[in-house]
């Protein structure tokens, strides 16, 4: 119910297969509505972070590894979704302070700090089209389960009722005349598509979902 | 896809090392994280000025790495912005007392790692500025939005800011003309065949055969709109109408025309563009006192060009004209 | 097709319009025959060097007119050596007692029609001689056929006999010299897509998805062989190995590296291209001394390469280096 | 029977037509052994002989109308096409000198005349794949006829029999390996198509044949 960092650092590896597994889909979408290059910028990210982990061991608590799993994102993706991806999972860390044991209640307020976090660095709203259309009501979900289920819902259930969220969240830019990052350059002929960060918003939460 | 690669992942790291070797007398490589620095950075007393972005564009930036231009350029994957450490490496191999300046393209990820570098130099305790380059008027301006794109004017705005570091300016000068320059200039594009990004594997967009995407970025996403091939009197009209119109620039003004290829355009059909520019400026009452013409900030293979103008005063011109010697660009002595 | 022209018909007049607007400084442009002339000629007792051939290979040639290598250029029709009244009138503007070198490459309409103007030059008491330059080892020389074509040797002829009218050499002398570089000069190129002749409408030939064409000219001819594409190490090797082992070029030997896109290959790909055949060059024991790298002599928008190998001495390194002042290549003062 | 130079003259702007109307066939048949050019060039040179035909009007001789042809075709027309082809007619006119009439045996003396004159420009021998295919039967034919029925052939007769001729000596191309011109650089793998310059001189003959 609830999750170490040896935890954590399994999520994060099954975030990466599942980025490697979805890496064309990505870049198809970003190909699209972009530059072609969203699935390839997250495939590099996650598989360094698979060598950091590999090489550094698993740190000690789990937002020490989500820690380097932030400043790896950052200094290997590029792009715009480095840094965002980068500050989420920075906040997200932060938020968790050293404890050693993260739970339903904690992780809830991870994904709010990460979700904050997108919103400072990228200054988009819900609506703009972008992984914010995702992770917001992902986040919502999560403290709705985490608060209402108090006690009972564990880490993966949290994040599970985020990721069911985010999908829809993610299936919800279509529709939408983006108003951020790349896509806003395309402004009506956009519409229609999926924004690519939403989806790797949502698939990254599933999968951190299957392991935790 | 067809490219002259050995795999898409190592494209950047591979062409900078054939850059490194055909221009060892101007520019050195460091990889992991990539940079191309001045062969002889740090150059004392000078403000650092440092450019960079996505790879893909060549030869922006790395070709205009040397003495009269760029101290640094930061390449990152093929469309995709560096990361903040290979910009604080950039920092780091060129950057002294008198500060640096970044010259940022407007996309949201070039923005936010080049800010985190800025950031992070600052920390350092190191003098950064850095100043956004919005130069393509195909893209509505709005604070709500990501902006404009910054596109075919950052040659000129790296050209013109490197000549000033050259003669000593200081880096409040040299910022506040940049602010001069990126106020001044303004640019749009046309595509005519996608581009094929090495790590996708297929063309970008889909384009038919009577059909060009106006005002195209230079990342392969899709322009503004789709419209029917025209004859190049009127595709140059309407690119030079949509750039003259956005300033304004006014019967008087005196400029600089850059004629650019994408880079699959030959020069044959650039050059016809180009004088059907500037008979259209001179219809306009605008005169073209400096020009540019060739392929400086391409998008891989694609077919297109795009036409930038910058209005001109004796400052701006004299740096223009000042010596540079990079890969790409060379003059004077 | 989709080009920025306005027709088929006019492509190269109007084209050259646009040249000569763009470099007014270093050269004029005369149309009905088309020649593009020094700003500055008739050079006062400077042998002329004139060079010409088709259009559709810029900036070979009009882009090396000015100070330091070509005295005129004289363009024809796209892919069509141009009429001997043409070359006749580049003579004219550019020849004085010192004489003139006709380059010219060896294609069947080029000699034939350099070779009528230079008979006409000299009926009319000028002192005219012309070299053949047939560097592209992908054909097989012999004098049955029409032997091998002049490719991107060229450009190091033109640049090196240049160098030596500027410095004052005598007729006889830059024609040695000119027959010297020729004898040391190869090159072979491939092409990854195939080039669009604007009045032909239509590729020049159909490359499957995975196919090159090894040995191809530049003109759109189809090459020496249909080769299934590879990554860039086999290919550069492959281009490399026919080039130095036809001469051959041996261990030991120092040599100028020009490594040329054909114009639709992004400098991306050409600088790791570069990269490459630098490394495979020091495999062999054969020092690169100099190189050039860029779209140098293209054909058309057409994607691919080309190799070319010189090998140096202390002169032809000393004309190489001396300084030239044109459009595609400037260094030195 | 035998032609004064309005006949030349018209046979001319015949030839000029023909060109036009097989413009695109013969950039066809050069762009998949050469450069896609020919078509291109004699038009835009027999465009410019019809010109030159307006603006000086018809002169005295069938020798002068070629010789005019011939300057025209070698400064208008450039590639190898404008050299071979200007030779030929220079040769033709030469040899008519300044007669007045042109009659069967003239025509083929002037077509042997212009053989010479290609094959000592290019160096070509049948069966090397180039116009000389075309011409040297043409102008065996020509003699032949103009020899055996000495008196009874008149120009046009002579010209049909070279345009047969040519018509065959043409379609020989098609199997042989080229060994001048620029197909050669093709070898091998220009066997199976027809030289452009042999097929452009068949169809001037039987223009020229038309109106003669
Ligand atoms: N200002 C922003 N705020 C939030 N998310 C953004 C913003 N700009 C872009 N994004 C997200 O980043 C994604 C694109 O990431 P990526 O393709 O890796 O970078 P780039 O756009 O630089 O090529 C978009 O699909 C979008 O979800
Ligand atoms: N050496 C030669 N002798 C005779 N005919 C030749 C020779 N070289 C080329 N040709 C003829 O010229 C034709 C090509 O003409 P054209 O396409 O106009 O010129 P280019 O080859 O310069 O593009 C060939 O099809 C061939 O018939
Ligand atoms: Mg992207
Ligand atoms: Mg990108
Ligand atoms: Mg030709
Ligand atoms: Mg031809």
């Amino acid at each position: 119910m609830t999750c170490g960092a040896t935890e954590v650092a399994a999520a994060l590896r099954a975030a990466a297969e599942a980025v490697t597994e979805h890496r064309d889909e990505l870049v198809e979408l970003d190909r699209v509505i972009g530059d072609a290059d969203h699935g390839e910028n997250l495939e590099r990210g996650f598989a360094a972070i698979v060598s950091a982990l590999d090489t550094t061991g698993i740190a000690a608590t789990p937002g020490a590894v989500l820690k380097l799993a932030a400043t790896t994102l950052i200094s290997k993706v590029g792009g715009a979704a480095g840094p965002l991806y980068g500050t989420a999972f920075l906040r997200a860390a932060t938020a968790l302070g050293d404890h050693a044991e993260l739970d339903a209640a904690g992780t809830a307020e991870a994904l709010r700090a990460a979700l904050d976090g997108v919103r400072a660095r990228g200054k988009a709203e819900t609506g703009d089209a972008t992984m914010v259309d995702a992770l917001a009501p992902a986040v919502t979900a999560a403290e709705d389960l985490a608060r209402q289920a108090s006690g009972t819902a564990g880490v993966r259930q949290v994040l599970l009722a985020a990721a069911d969220a985010a999908d829809a969240g993610a299936d919800s830019t279509a529709p939408l005349v983006p108003r951020k990052g790349r896509a806003s350059y395309l402004g009506e002929r956009a519409v229609g598509h999926v924004d690519p960060g939403a989806r790797s918003t949502a698939l990254l939460l599933r999968a951190l979902a299957g392991r935790a | 896809m067809k490219k002259i690669i050995n795999d898409p992942s190592t494209v950047v790291a591979q062409s900078l090392r054939g850059l490194a070797l055909a221009h060892g007398d101007l520019l050195r490589v460091e990889q992991d994280p990539a940079v191309v620095v001045r062969a002889d950075a740090p150059v004392a007393d000078s403000v650092a000025v440092i450019s960079g972005g996505g790879s893909g564009h060549e030869p922006l930036h790395g070709g205009f790495v040397g003495p009269g231009m760029l101290h640094a350029a930061v390449p990152g994957a093929v469309f995709t912005s560096p990361t903040p450490d290979a910009v604080q490496a950039a920092v780091a191999a060129t950057t002294g007392d008198a500060g640096a300046l970044l010259i940022v393209k407007n996309y949201t990820g070039d923005v936010l790692n080049f800010e985190t570098a800025a950031e992070l130099a600052a920390a350092d305790g190191k003098d950064v500025r850095s100043v956004v380059i919005d130069d393509d008027v195909a893209v509505a301006d709005s604070t709500f939005t990501a902006g404009r794109r910054g596109v075919g004017g950052t040659v000129l705005l790296e050209k013109i800011t490197g000549a000033a570091a050259e003669r000593g300016d200081s880096l409040d000068a040299v910022e506040a003309l940049a602010r001069k320059v990126i106020g001044q200039v303004r640019s749009i594009g046309v595509a005519l065949t996608s581009p094929t990004v090495p790590h996708a594997g297929q063309p970008s967009f889909d384009l038919g055969d009577g059909e060009v995407e106006f005002g195209i970025g230079i990342h392969g996403e899709p322009g503004r709109e789709r419209i029917p091939a025209e004859p190049a009197d009127a595709l140059v009209e309407r690119l030079l109408a949509a750039v003259v119109e956005d300033l304004p620039y006014a019967e008087g003004d005196e400029v600089l025309l850059f004629t650019n290829s994408m880079g699959g355009t030959p020069l044959l059909e650039l050059y016809l563009a180009h004088g059907i520019a500037e008979r259209l400026l001179a219809e306009r009452g605008i005169t073209v006192r400096r020009r540019l013409v060739g392929p400086y900030v391409t998008s891989l293979e694609m077919q297109g060009m795009s036409v930038t103008l910058l209005r001109l005063d004796e400052e701006l011109t004299e740096l223009w004209d000042a010596p540079v010697r990079t890969a790409a660009l060379r003059w004077g002595r």
